[in-house]
Parts: structure tokens; C-alpha cells; sequence
């Protein structure tokens, strides 16, 4: 039962109206065919979780660009024109969290915890409709666990079984959205025999990866 | 020295040997620039690496090693990379010395206002609002005023990063350091005057002792 | 066959190809050697590691690749490691197909006491709180009765490991499986009567069709 | 300004009465000297934070043995006899949290939230005392973020500026643990010099390691 399969088929799994987490900071690390393909599919109504919708034609860009997202839940558009354009023309929900808030929310779904408790965000529009702590006299915003149906994420190396390793800063999201959507779907640049990454270097485990994708090939 | 040149080499002054340090995206980025290659301070971009340093050469840029702004970065030996969650653990967990951000406003009570202007720009706060609660030390490199308008004001008018005061505001015409009873004048610009920078002031500024003047030196 | 072998056996049929898998200190390890060698199943030990295996020679016992009890394991090709904030992300997060683990009570709710005896033993419940709480299978293995006392009871006196229905009972008597009605007696040892397992249990059990016998082939 | 330290002057840091985080699982992957110059200096009244205390004679079984311990944050003292005697006689304080949970509080601590929302020990003894969250219908309770004075920590590698990696089952809490103390001592196996260890393959980043000892040098 091999989990590879082209990214074809692969994203033919995703229906139109699915959450998706997308991996990647300004493209790095965003699986790039993955990306293409979505886009030549043509699916619609897409809810989005990621770091950012980097710069028109990058990345999930190319998904703002072509119409088919609803929602984004995110920590910055700032780099986006299209993106802040939609949002104000009211075509785009625009959902936006401190960025270390929704690594750990993102976590805490794939964790199997209800939610963190963090600073960030006390007292200003992020705490809006948030419940609140107080620790040891410190005031704490209650930040709810987050998942997906599905994680796209991006890899330097998979092997047959789907151990993940990463690099440099392309791992940004990636590994904690592994942990929090329904169907993982990877796309790494190089597939390997198993034992070919030595365990201390597997960052995200086989049993948390679906699918691996390879580009081009005829399954 | 342009503006922002004053305000990059006035901010490097503040990093210490041993510092781990943030830098914003822009003008704060242009502090690395005015430290010694053996400053042993270290820097963190908050997509994932510590030990970030410029591109050493173009024909090496490439998606894997990059700013936060996505620009393509070089490392230095010993750098380590990790994943965002780490990454904000190291800021918000009070590991990160320093974090040096852009500002739009800040205020009498040293609240920083710097991730949106609301029907105009809304960027999203990014990882500013960590890092602005989560840092030892944040310093807002701004320009003074904005098209003539005062930046530094009685109260924030647009929506605050954080509620911590932040620890020192340094512009090309002052270094202000908020306290609990307000915002002291450290130092001013050479060849400037106290009271030209008051002019340029909205908030009230204290001067417990007669403000120094900056040193620019690198 | 003696007892913890019949349920070790029995256990193993469990087991799905490509399932990660936990199994407990003492009784439930053995399950492991009731699988093919091409189970395709993954075992965790909650210590850091997925793709544990037995120690291939006693020479290369050491202390950096350890089980749970701190015992020398092995590993297969493929294994990962990793720390324990992600081994009990796995756990945890609903990553974990299946946890076998001992019981000192199962009650006809379904909830499991295993991790103190209060005034008596207080060893503490370890990993084993997590893993009935976020495990997608609770699987107990257990002995019948101890010291001719019932173990499988109307209710818990013993502090609860969790307040999770566990989803599969296996002793060397029978396979019970705990539903919202109440227990039902699904299978019964080779050579042993309904009446006899009834009369070693102290909780109801209930029977919609007439329970099957154990399979016990390897 | 080197962090490399001898095991003596290390230990010499940590006062009577101070709290510590002990890496390791049963022994594996706790610093095995700074153990032994923990007994021979005599410290007293330690709060030990570790998810067991090993067996007696190995490990922090050692400190136990000593009589150093005054309180445990533990997981699991089931293999310490020595320990549950001490409790039992209530010579020794023992505060049992799931080991999940200890992770996670851990983590917290050095991380800067306040803490985290598990369902693990809802309806449980291990629920006394505290608040319970409830989000979508799902109780979870409200597990506070712990930190300690000293994380003392195993690691297999360390360079010169302290980027440690760690080999198998040995890592465990220690990762978890350099986040949350003030002072970090770290015991590896072997110092190498910076850049000997890739990128990618640090676990825990310099920055958060104060001291390196060394076996046996006369500092």
C-alpha cells in the first residue's frame, strides 16, 4: 500500500469547499505543484490556513489570483495587494492571528489539546470575543485548537514510508500542520528508501503523512 | 546620513555581545549593518533560523533559506533552524533579548501601534504582536514624524501590538525612553535642538536630566 | 499456554497493517511476538521513538535507545525519534491507532482503573492517562481475576485512569467489549462455559447473540 | 566568553533549596556526572521536575538515594521503591502529572504561555483542584506552565556554542526542559567545534544552553 501517488490524483481527493492548512512563509516552503495544480483543477470556495498568501503569482498566491478561496485564516496579507483587495471589496474573509497564536493553535489541534493560553494579543483587537486567564496575576487569552481536512506541506526529503525531513527555513509551518488536518498530503523534492534519514533527523513521523507526491509521474 | 541611516546606527549601539536579536523587516533590518562582524550577537528571523546573515553571493539565492520578508538570506556557521512553533516559543518565551520594530504611533504610556491603519492598510500583525509581548527588550526604530504628523503622541489612535510598554523609541531626531511616568528625552540628534524636537513631539516629553546627544558612531 | 500468552495471542488479532500501535509495560508487550515479521504495524514506546524493536543482540544494549520501562530495545529501518511533547502530540492528538494496556478494574461503564491502589501502590499514572484518553482504540489486557477477585466489576473503586469507555477487553477468559448498554461477552476461551466466565466476573455481561470462541492462532 | 564549565563549577551554581529539571526516562538521558556531583557536593532540599525518578542507584534514583530531594513534579515513581517509601513515610513530596501533561506544562513554561487545555485526567483524580475549560461541548482542563532555576540536560552532541543534538530515546524531555530554566547546564557527550553540526539537525539552539561541562577538566 504505497502512499505515493501524482499530484494529480492526489489533489483530485479534495473537494470543493475543504479547509486546507498550506505549509510555507512567502512561498518557501509551500509545495509548489501542489499549488499548480489546485489551480488547474479549478476548485472552489477553499477555506485556507497559513502563515501568509505571499506576493500575487507566488505560492498560495496563485490561489488568491485565481478565485479560489472564501476564507483565510492567517497572520499577514501585507505582501498581497490581491489579497487586501478582495478582503476590503468584501469578496474574501479575511481571518487574521498573531503568528506565533496560530503556530501553537495549529499545534494544539494536531497536539489534542483544546486550545493554549497566551499573552499575546491581551488587550488589544486580537483578544476580541476571546475568553481570558488570570494566572498568578498575569491575564492570559484562551486561543482555541485549530485542524483541517487537509495539510499540504512541502519536504526536502520524504522516504517510501513518508518520514519528513526539512530545510533551513522552509520548514517554518510545515511539521505542525502534519500533525492537524484529516488527510496530509506532501510533496517533497526527493523520495529515498526507507533508512536513508537517520531517525534523529525525521521531523515529521511516517504515520502522520497520507500521501506523497511525485511530479509528473503516470500513476 | 539620512534618516533611517541615524536610526540603524543609533539602534546598533544597544545590542550587547551574547544578544539574540530580531530585527523587522525595512529600516530595523539595516542595523546588522553597523555592527562589527565579531559583535557575537545573534540573529533570529522569525520564519525559522538563528543565525541568519546577508546573501553572501546573488547566484546563491534560492526558496529554501530565507527572511521573513522571503528575500534570500545567507547563515552563518553555527546558525540551527526549527519550526515556526519553536520559532515563537524562543520570542514569546522571553529567550529573544531583543526585538527591534518599525512604528507607526507610540504613546505617552509607551504603547506601540504598528500592524494596521484601519480602512487603509491592514497588513495583519504578523508575528509582531508576539514579539512585542514576548521580547526582553523592544526597541521601535521609526521615523519621527510622518509626513509632518507627529508619531509620537499622547494616546494611540490606531489599534495597539501589545499592551507592554516598550523600552526605548529611537528616531533620527531623539532617543526616548518610555518609563511609568512617561516618556524620558535620553538623547537628540547632534546639531539639533531640545525644543525643535518638541516641535515635533505630540506627547509630553520628561526631562529628568538634560538629554545627551546621540552617538552615531559605528 | 499459559494465561498472559492466550492474551497476548488474542491481542495480536487486533492489530491492522499499518496501525501505530502502544503496548504497556509487562503483559502487552508480548503481543509484539504474535505478529508476522511483515506486520506492517508501527510500534511507539512513549519514551520517543516509532518503529521500536526487540534488542537484536545483548551486546548492544545501551542507555540511548531504551523502552518505557528503560529496558534496551532496538529499532527497524524507517524508525523516528523524536521528544516527548511530540511523542504525546502523537498520543495525544488521535495519531495512535490502537493502546494495549493492563487493568487492574474495567467496569460495565467501560472505564478503566490501572494505575493506583490507594494506601497500597502509588506508582503514578505515567504515560497511561494520555493514552486511554487519546488513543483512537483503548484495547486492556488483563488477567480474569486476581487472587480469585473479579477484576471485571460493576464499578470502578479504584481511581479512574480515565473517563473513557475503552473499546475491547481481553483476558484469558474472554473478549468483552464495553458499549454504551453495558458489557458484551463477544468471545469465550476454547473449553470454557459461558457459566464459568460469568461466574468469575462481577459486572453484568451481556450477550445480544451467543459469543463466539477465541481464536487463538498466531 | 566560552560556556564550557567543569561538572564541579556547574554544580556549584545550584543552592540548597533550588528547583531543577532533570532530563530523562528512567536513566536514559540524564547527565549522568552532574548526578554524581549533585551527591558529592551535598545540595539539599531540591524540587525535582522529571518525568520519573529511575530505579534506585541510576539516575536521579541517585539524588533520592541521597536524601537531596525535598519535593517531585514526577510522572511515575512505580520502578523507585525508594521513592513511594519516602512519600509514604512523608518524608517526600510527590506531585504525580501525567506524563503528557508534564510535557506540555513544560513546554509551556518555556514557551511563555500560561499554560494548555488538555482532555487527559478530566473526571480523574488528576483533575482535583483544577479549572476546567469547556469548547464545543468538550471539558479540558486547564494545565498551568511550570518553570524551574536549573534545567540540568543529557545531550549526545554539543558545539562549541552549545547547539546540542540528541541520539534516540535519550532526547525525551530534555529539549522541553532548555526552554524552561533560568540557568540551562548541559552534559554531552561530545563537544565539537560550530558548524559541525548542520543546521537542521540542532535540537536545541545555542541560545538557550548557559553552560557545557566537561568531564574531568581542571577548569
Amino acid at each position: 500500500m504505497s502512499k505515493v501517488s501524482t499530484v494529480e490524483a492526489a489533489v483530485q481527493k479534495i473537494p470543493d469547499g475543504a479547509t486546507l492548512m498550506i505549509g510555507g512563509f512567502m512561498g518557501a516552503g509551500t509545495p509548489p505543484n501542489l499549488m499548480d495544480e489546485l489551480v488547474r483543477q479549478g476548485k472552489k470556495d477553499l477555506t485556507i490556513i497559513a502563515n501568509d498568501t505571499a506576493r500575487p503569482g507566488t505560492g498560495i498566491g496563485k490561489l488568491i489570483d485565481a478565485g479560489l478561496v472564501k476564507k483565510v485564516i492567517t497572520s499577514h496579507i501585507g505582501t498581497n495587494a490581491q489579497t487586501q483587495k478582495l478582503m476590503i471589496a468584501g469578496e474574501l474573509d479575511v481571518d487574521l492571528v498573531p503568528q506565533g497564536t496560530l503556530a501553537e493553535r495549529i499545534r494544539a489541534g494536531g497536539a489534542g489539546l483544546g486550545g493554549v493560553l497566551t499573552p499575546t494579543g491581551v488587550g488589544t483587537t486580537a483578544a476580541d470575543g476571546k475568553h481570558t486567564v488570570e494566572i498568578d496575576g498575569r491575564i492570559f487569552l484562551v486561543e482555541q485548537a485549530i485542524k483541517a481536512d487537509f495539510a499540504l506541506i512541502a519536504a526536502r526529503t520524504s522516504d517510501y514510508s513518508g518520514n519528513l525531513r526539512y530545510l533551513l527555513t522552509s520548514r517554518n509551518f510545515n511539521p505542525l500542520m502534519a500533525l492537524a488536518a484529516d488527510l496530509v498530503i506532501a510533496e517533497p523534492d526527493e523520495i529515498v528508501p526507507i533508512g536513508c534519514i537517520e531517525p534523529d533527523a525525521v521531523a515529521t513521523p511516517h504515520v502522520l503523512v497520507d500521501m506523497i507526491v511525485v511530479k509528473g509521474a503516470d500513476a | 546620513m539620512n534618516e533611517k541611516e541615524i536610526i540603524a546606527r543609533r539602534v546598533a549601539q544597544e545590542l550587547k555581545h551574547g544578544d539574540l536579536v530580531n530585527l523587522g523587516i525595512g529600516l530595523p533590518t539595516m542595523v546588522a549593518s553597523y555592527l562589527p562582524a565579531d559583535s557575537g550577537i545573534s540573529f533570529q528571523s522569525e520564519n525559522g533560523i538563528i543565525g541568519m546573515s546577508a546573501l553572501p553571493d546573488p547566484a546563491l539565492a534560492g526558496t529554501n533559506l530565507t527572511d521573513a520578508g522571503g528575500m534570500p538570506i545567507g547563515a552563518f556557521p553555527g546558525a540551527c533552524a526549527f519550526d515556526s512553533a519553536m520559532s515563537f516559543a524562543l520570542i514569546r518565551g522571553g529567550h529573544l533579548d531583543v526585538t527591534v520594530l518599525g512604528g507607526l504611533q507610540v504613546d505617552e504610556g509607551g504603547q506601540l501601534a504598528n500592524w494596521m491603519v484601519p480602512g487603509k492598510m491592514v497588513p495583519g500583525m504578523g508575528g509582531a504582536m508576539d514579539l512585542v509581548t514576548g521580547a526582553k527588550r523592544v526597541i521601535v526604530a521609526m521615523t519621527h514624524t510622518a509626513k509632518g504628523a507627529a508619531k509620537i503622541i499622547k494616546k494611540c489612535t490606531l489599534p495597539l501590538t501589545s499592551v507592554r510598554r516598550v523600552d526605548l523609541v529611537v528616531t533620527e531626531m531623539a532617543v526616548i525612553k518610555p518609563t511609568e511616568e512617561g516618556l524620558v528625552l535620553l538623547e537628540i540628534a547632534p546639531a539639533l535642538t531640545v525644543d525643535q524636537v518638541i516641535a515635533a513631539t505630540e506627547a509630553t516629553l520628561l526631562m529628568p536630566k538634560a538629554p545627551g546627544v546621540m552617538n552615531l558612531a559605528v
